[in-house]
């Protein structure tokens, strides 16, 4: 154990010594102002309340960048930020970890308050994990038996963050948690009115303090939102200017997909995400517009197709717990088809539960099932499937194999997916029925009621394959396919099972996060996609290509595996 | 004495998508002063228009085709047929007035009766708004209107049937025209209404010489209000001549049969005689008689050709190839 | 009560040699009249139909006449059931209707049938002839199939002087007089016993009014209907039919057999009414002096003390404002409510 | 004092109007699939429990009836509640994007009035003329254009001519103008979307009024006025636009209500700050109480629209009285 800790320490060291903090080495001029589209303005600035990118993109402005303990390069590389140095994450004497953050000194807020080990301890202790104030974060911060961190005070500038127990993702979560100023917050938490703490209107009553680059000083709701450069932001630039280089940052809101698109073109907004059809228009153009256009690797996201174990139809059951069932409709998912023709091309063929971007993702252990409709035949014969003289498909019971896949309506790439799916298993003699429908229906079916066969649908993700504890745990409350009676009460107790693979994909997710050394982890994770690959409860389809354009005046955009074109916003310039 | 409206070979059509609706044919007649020519006929028999015509109120897609229209009131001859918008609006109102025949719908709801009888006093009178008030008062006085003063403020709402079409009356003679046209002005009113109205245009027509052109398809009515009667159908007029002779020397086989078809109240009638048939709608029709398909009396010429208004007996004008006898029997 | 007389004879007139196929006695219709905001208080009636009673008899035509709003359209409207009387009794074939629910009234929806002023309103226009001909048929089943419904409606056709091949035409296409006569033909179609004439030829022309009035005749001679004719024209009335009840304000003011009312008219109403009805003769006409009556018909809802007549009329006395007149016979089919019948005896 | 007392009767039966709308469309969105909740439920971050306890923040965990009167307590008070997803006072965001809504209905509803009745008239006099039949293909083109073609179009056309920004009402220079730019350049801002707006609702107002008073000109005291010797032009301005103006002024009445309930998608495809988009968002994140301060402000308008077309009618229509 002992060893582990001082991999990790060292790993930890090595980093932070060639670069003291991201955007020590950049060069740039001062000045000028970027401009970026939104389709809708932000709802909130609390982030304990905000859920949706609309919110935490101002939010990210004013308190995160430079103003998180540590941050991330575009490669996920950690580096100081606030905390210009830490100890840990160790074991402690009695089992539990802890990591002590050494803070910058003379880092001031926005507002000019001092910062301090009070407002990193009131953060933590009084809002992310106050147990009156529910937050995702919260949720992210809980260790594996359920233990939030407790920080203490050591001295003005050094915190101790401790857990019960070891917890791998302290390092990355705390480190990376917006710290909320505790001279203006306390009294909201104290009066038991956080929820409405920091909300859009905060912004024209200037009541926003941030330690990120960038301070919102102007709300026009449903027009824009005006950023002025945090003028005690703590960074400095390789010559010793103060950053951010920017002096205002302006979040256009355009509500229309097609207005943002012209928008960029009349150079009203400096940087623009195309869609798959507008991506080749806009690489021919890249002269006459004058932009950058850069297609990059696979976005997080996943997006698959799950079945109903707990179907209350018996055949139904039997079926969607047979692997070799789950195979077959694998090696029926024609992935190439749907990169053609859904995505232009943009678009990579996904096969593990962990994103191809996360250095967890190991691709030489995971199993594949390209297209091929005879072995998906033959794997239908393994699972006792057999076929009529009208080559419908039957089980080993003689019963027709019939059922419902369902999507919701408007997402034109699942509805696509959908099609050239269903179009396959009929080939292979299912009888399928596909039904686009309404999204919030659908959800409520699916988590309350349980009346679904099978949903082609998609998750949200991050580098970090622990984010899916939630969908991948036995007792996890978006554990679609098997989901515990414990969880839905419509699940039948007495046909309710749970497979070997399974147990160990929980451990797995159990176990890793109380593991320190790194290595170590990457072998859990790969275990974890062999297994899941070998079993697919979810079937995957493909990961879309993540699309940037920007405008050629915008300087010291370094788009990389983790980050897009804002993760540097404090030293990006415009000539 | 000479007449004072000399209507000549007056023809109105309607350019319609389907065709000419040959409304109005050839129509010729005389309106002394102090006379009133009742005009009979049913719907579409051209009756309407005529008086329209007479008043220059045909609009598109209508057209006088032809025929002069002579007035003489003003000491000179003066085609109603060939005036200007301008001059129009100088002679109507003034010189020629029209009552319609649905009092609820002749007058603007929005508008007193005060305005609306100033309005026409002040467009035809040299007189300020004082003068044309009590003009306006003195008209509903003249037809019996009560406490005049007080309804001068009243809306037409106000009003009823009878009283609506006194104002009417009041309006149309409130600049003493020369000539009334009245277009079936009793036919919406109740019977005993009727009534009071019919005296009291008979009183005003006597009392202000009036040549009047009246209107009606009851010929119980005109009975009552005509000294000449002209009788039309399919756009053309039939017979023309004294109330008197029409009535008890019917030589038209139309007029002869439209008299034994309708009942009377004095007397027990043990038949009505039925005209078999309906009324021709007058669209593209050749130049015959248009009640040949319906009369008993019908020679073979009838549907080729048209009879032409022969004065059969001293101004007693018949269209007709095979006229009834005065006192014969229709049928032969 | 100022018409208990004539109810009672009609009620005893058992003796009659013929049969009584409709009796009114005693019927009111009230509409009434609501007010206020939020809750609507009842302020008062519009009388439409005040106690009234007469009786028709098989195979006659029986007028209502009067003037608009006197309430002889209502009075035909409530002997239908068309809408719910206030008060009184319906006989209709020995049987009072006036309290029948829907089902228990539709044997006699078929026996009567009614035919309306207005030709164009009442003939649905997305139904051919054959269709309005045939549907009352096969509703109330007179008729067992859809064949024998189309036959028995050509004959219809052919009676009321229209031609096999228009069945299948639309209402729109025919004429005035045409559209009556299909509205005949379908008053026809059921069988009915007894038919409402609700001003049938007032919106046609002259020469097509006798046209419909002969038809109408003819089948009442060949069928034995019984019709009951409103009408305001008198004339009209006088050549149809047999007797004739004169309305004014929701009364009954004289009633009778039509010549001997007509010829010898006491209520200074009847005679107002007659006097006013034109005769087409100039040389009769103009010689005439009419009787004419000064205003208008008072509101039905505020309505002159004793008689309503009273203010209106030329022979008015003392005691006509006071009470409304009684009902009497002056001969054994001529009941008149005026004073002046007292007067005249003396 | 009629008057006085009619709009106070008519006021005071808004208030059971209303209350019966709010249960209807508080049950609407009771019935319709899910709860603001949803749109959480599938992200691997929020654990149940967290869901539970934003459930009972927000007062979603209580029975329905008793949400809803917890509402209308506060209405009465005139406090239209919060907003799940902004966290902040309804009516505080009702207030944000009225200003925007207003502007650009009004100057809509000004000028689609004006030329709806101007060209309605001058299509009625010119009945069958060239300038009829080509007012009447405008008018049908406006009313079968869908808006968000026409928004779109304008859009790119814009874009291409540069004779127009993108969208939206202000933008960041225009808080640094003075007051006489800023009005110029908010009103060259406002053309787009008044001219979407405009277009699709001309063409009604404009066949109605031609209908109108070619109804109206066929009336009796129109001719009537005309054989009195009335000049034509006092026929048609004095005695049959007069007449003719009546039918509108129901319309006119009715449609106040729509001046701030906002156009989705026009206010979408121009970044136009308005209630519309609000409301639609609302309601598809099933935000009750914007929804419910939505339909509350739509229906007292609506009656209030109501109430003041039938005294605008009663004014000019001697007629009518306050019944």
């Amino acid at each position: 154990m002992r060893k582990v800790l001082v991999t990790l320490f060292l790993s930890l060291l090595v980093i932070s010594s060639f670069a003291a903090y991201l955007g020590e080495d950049a060069t740039g001029k001062k000045g000028g102002t970027l401009t970026v589209g939104t389709l809708s303005g932000p709802r909130t600035l609390n982030d304990t309340v905000s859920k949706e990118t609309s919110s935490s993109d101002v939010i990210t402005m004013f308190m995160g960048y430079g103003g998180t303990l540590v941050e991330m390069d575009e490669n996920g590389k950690f580096f100081p930020a606030i905390a210009e140095k830490w100890d840990g994450p160790r074991l402690t004497k009695d089992g539990g970890m802890e990591i002590i953050w050494y803070l910058r000194k003379g880092v001031k807020w926005s507002d000019g308050q001092p910062f301090d080990a009070d407002d990193v301890v009131f953060t933590l202790n009084d809002i992310y994990t106050n147990p009156d104030i529910p937050s995702s974060f919260k949720d992210i911060l809980e260790s594996t038996n359920g233990y939030l961190p407790k920080a203490t005070k050591i001295n003005d500038y050094t915190v101790r963050v401790y857990y019960a127990e070891p917890f791998r993702l302290a390092f990355r979560y705390v480190g990376g948690m917006y710290i909320f100023p505790k001279h203006i917050a306390e009294p909201w938490v104290k009066n038991k009115k956080f929820a409405e703490f920091w909300t859009v209107d905060s912004i024209n009553k200037k009541e926003i303090v941030g330690l990120g680059p960038f301070i919102p000083v102007e709300y026009v709701p449903d027009q824009y939102v005006r950023f002025t450069a945090n003028p005690n932001y703590w960074k400095k630039d390789k010559e010793g200017k103060q950053l951010p280089y920017l002096n205002e940052y302006i979040y256009k809101i355009i509500s229309s997909q097609d207005a943002m698109k012209l928008a960029f073109e009349n150079g009203e907004i400096d940087i623009y995400s195309p869609r798959g059809t507008e991506f080749s228009y806009f690489k021919e153009n890249e002269k006459k517009f004058n932009i950058n256009v850069l297609s990059y690797g696979p976005a997080f996201g996943t997006e698959f197709i799950t079945f109903n174990w707990n179907n209350k139809d018996e055949a139904k059951r039997e079926w969607f717990r047979n692997v070799h069932f789950r195979k077959a409709v694998a090696y029926a998912m024609d992935k190439k088809k749907i990169i053609d023709t859904l995505y232009n091309g943009l678009a990579i063929e996904q096969w593990s539960p962990v994103s191809m971007a996360s250095p967890y993702y190991n691709e030489k252990v995971v199993v594949k099932y390209p297209y091929d409709l005879n072995k998906a035949r033959a794997e239908l014969k393994l699972g006792g499937f057999k076929w009529d003289k009208n080559g419908k498909l039957l089980d080993s019971e003689g019963r027709p194999v019939k059922f419902i896949i369902e999507t919701n309506a408007g997402n034109k790439t699942r509805e696509g997916i959908g099609n050239i799916l269903t179009a396959a298993l009929k080939q292979l003699g299912m009888d399928i029925t596909f039904v686009p429908g309404d999204f919030n229906t659908m959800i409520n079916r699916m988590l309350n009621v349980g009346d679904w066969d099978a949903i082609i649908i998609g998750l949200t993700g991050s580098d970090e394959p622990q984010g899916g504890n939630n969908v991948w745990a036995i007792d996890g409350s978006l554990h679609f396919w098997n989901l515990s009676p414990e969880v839905a009460d419509w699940v039948d107790p007495k046909t309710y099972k749970v497979p070997e693979f399974e147990k160990q994909i929980d451990k797995i997710f159990k176990e890793n996060v109380r593991i320190l050394d790194d290595n170590v982890v990457k072998d859990y994770w790969a275990q974890n996609q062999k297994i899941t690959s070998e079993n697919i409860p979810l079937i995957y389809t493909v990961n879309t290509l993540r699309l940037y354009a920007w405008r050629n005046t915008l300087k010291n955009v370094k788009i990389g595996l983790l980050q897009g074109t804002l993760w540097n916003a404090d030293w990006l310039y415009k000539e | 004495m000479e007449s004072i409206l000399s209507v000549r070979n007056l023809s109105t059509w309607f350019f319609l998508e389907e065709g000419v609706l040959k409304a109005v044919n050839d129509v010729s007649f005389e309106l002394a002063p102090n006379e009133v020519l009742g005009i009979v006929g049913e719907t579409g028999s051209g009756k309407s228009i005529t008086v329209r015509s007479v008043m220059r109120l045909i609009h598109h897609p209508g057209k006088i085709v032809s025929g002069e229209m002579i007035y003489r009131g003003r000491g000179r001859e003066e085609d109603i047929a060939k005036m200007s918008d301008d001059e129009l609006t100088h002679i109507r109102g003034k010189e020629l007035s029209m009552i319609f025949q649905d009092p609820l719908t002749s007058l603007n709801p929005l508008y007193t009766i005060g305005d609306q009888l100033i309005e026409t006093i002040m467009q035809h009178q040299d007189v300020d708004r004082t003068g044309a008030w009590r003009l306006a008062v003195e008209a509903l006085d003249k037809v019996q209107i009560p406490e005049p003063e007080k309804r001068m403020n009243s809306y037409p709402f106000e009003f009823s049937g009878g009283m609506k079409q006194r104002v009417v009356i009041a309006i149309a003679l409130s600049c003493n025209p020369k000539i009334l046209i009245a277009d079936e002005p009793t036919t919406a009113l109740d019977v005993t209404i009727q009534a009071q109205v019919l005296d009291l245009m008979k009183q005003l027509q006597t009392e202000m010489k009036t040549g009047t052109l009246f209107i009606t398809h009851d010929l119980g009515v005109i009975s009552a209000m005509a000294d000449r009667v002209m009788v039309m159908y399919g756009g053309r007029q039939m017979e023309l001549a004294s109330a008197e002779d029409v009535f008890h020397k019917p030589t038209h086989p139309y007029t002869h049969m439209l008299l034994r078809s309708i009942p009377r109240v004095d007397i027990k009638q043990d038949s009505l005689e039925s005209i078999p048939g309906q009324p021709p709608r007058m669209i593209d029709v050749p130049d015959v008689c248009p009640f040949a398909p319906r009369c008993p009396r019908r020679l073979d010429k009838c549907s080729k050709e048209l009879p032409k208004l022969d004065e059969f007996e001293p101004n007693h004008y018949v269209r007709c190839f095979n006229p009834v006898e005065p006192g014969g029997d229709l049928y032969v | 009560m100022s018409n208990n007389e004539v109810a009672e004879k009609v009620q005893n007139n058992v003796a009659s040699k013929d049969e009584v196929v409709a009796r009114v006695v005693n019927l009111k219709k009230y509409f009434p009249i609501y007010k206020g905001f939020l809750v609507k208080k009842r302020v008062g009636d519009v009388k439409a139909i005040d106690d009234i009673s007469f009786e028709v008899r098989r195979g006659e035509t029986f007028a209502i006449v009067g003037e608009s709003g006197c309430g002889k359209t209502t009075t035909a409207r409530t002997m239908l059931r068309l809408t719910d009387p206030t008060d009184g009794k319906i006989e209709i074939l020995g049987t009072d209707i006036s309290k029948l629910s829907r089902e228990e009234l539709l044997p006699f929806r078929r026996k009567m049938q009614i035919v309306f002023q207005n030709p164009i309103g009442s003939l649905n226009p997305r139904m051919t002839v054959g269709q309005i001909l045939t549907e009352p048929m096969l509703f109330h089943k007179i008729v067992s199939n859809q064949q024998e419904a189309n036959e028995r409606a050509v004959e219809l056709l052919r009676m009321v002087g229209l031609k096999p091949f228009h069945m299948d035409r639309y209402p729109h296409q025919f004429s005035g007089g045409q559209k009556q006569r299909i509205a005949i033909a379908r008053a026809l179609s059921v069988n009915p016993e007894i038919i409402y004439l609700d001003e049938p030829t007032s919106a046609l022309d002259v020469s097509v009014q006798a046209q419909i009035v002969n038809l109408l005749l003819d089948f009442q001679k060949n069928m034995g209907l019984t019709y009951i004719f409103i009408s305001h024209n008198l004339s009209l009335v006088r050549f149809i039919s047999n007797n004739v009840a004169v309305m004014y304000l929701g009364r009954i003011v004289e009633m009778g057999d039509v010549n001997e009312v007509f010829d010898n008219p006491i209520h200074p109403y009847t005679k107002a009414l007659l006097s006013a009805s034109p005769i087409p003769d100039p040389a009769i006409e103009k010689k005439r002096k009419r009787i004419i009556l000064s205003g208008n018909v008072p509101s039905p809802i505020i309505r002159p003390n004793g008689c309503f007549f009273n203010p209106r009329c030329p022979f008015r006395m003392e005691q006509c404002d006071k009470e409304y007149p009684q009902t009497k016979s002056i001969s054994e089919n001529h009941q008149v409510a005026c004073y002046l019948v007292d007067k005249r005896e003396v | 004092m009629g008057l006085v007392k009619y709009i106070a009767r008519r006021l005071i039966i808004l208030i059971p109007e209303l209350w019966i709308i709010t249960i209807i469309v508080f049950t609407l969105i009771q019935l319709s699939p899910g709860t603001f909740l949803d749109q959480y439920r599938l992200d691997p971050s929020i654990s149940r429990e967290t869901l539970q306890a934003m459930e009972k923040q927000l007062g979603l965990d209580k029975p329905a009836v008793v949400q809803y009167f917890y509402w209308l307590g506060k209405l009465v008070r005139f406090d239209f509640g919060y907003s799940f997803y902004y966290r902040r006072p309804v009516i505080d965001l009702i207030g944000e994007r009225l200003l925007g809504t207003f502007v650009l209905s009004l100057y809509s509803f000004v000028i689609s009035w004006i030329v709806g009745v101007v060209l309605g008239i001058v299509s009625a006099l010119k009945k069958y003329t060239a300038t009829d039949k080509i007012l009447t293909v405008i008018a049908f083109s406006g009313l079968a254009l869908p808006g968000f073609f026409l928004a779109l179009v304008l859009l790119y056309m814009a874009a291409r001519t540069g004779w127009f920004p993108i969208g939206g009402l202000y933008s960041p220079e225009t808080a640094k103008m003075d007051v006489w730019s800023a009005f110029k350049d908010i009103f060259w801002r406002l053309q787009l979307p008044a001219f979407t707006l405009t277009f699709g609702s001309f063409a009604g107002l404009m066949r109605y009024q031609r209908g109108s008073l070619l109804d109206v000109m066929n009336e009796d005291y129109v001719e009537f006025a005309r054989a009195k010797g009335m000049p034509e032009r006092v026929v048609i301005y004095r005695h049959a636009l007069r007449n003719a103006i009546n039918p509108l002024i129901t319309i006119f009445g009715a449609s106040l209500a729509d001046l701030l309930s906002g156009a989705v998608i026009t206010e979408t495809i121009f970044s136009w700050p308005g209630l519309g988009r609000l409301t639609y968002q609302a309601l598809l994140q099933k935000d009750y109480y914007v929804v419910m301060a939505s339909t509350v402000i739509s229906t007292v308008l609506l009656v209030i629209g109501n109430l003041i077309g039938d005294i605008l009618l009663a004014a000019v229509d001697p007629r009518i009285r306050y019944e």
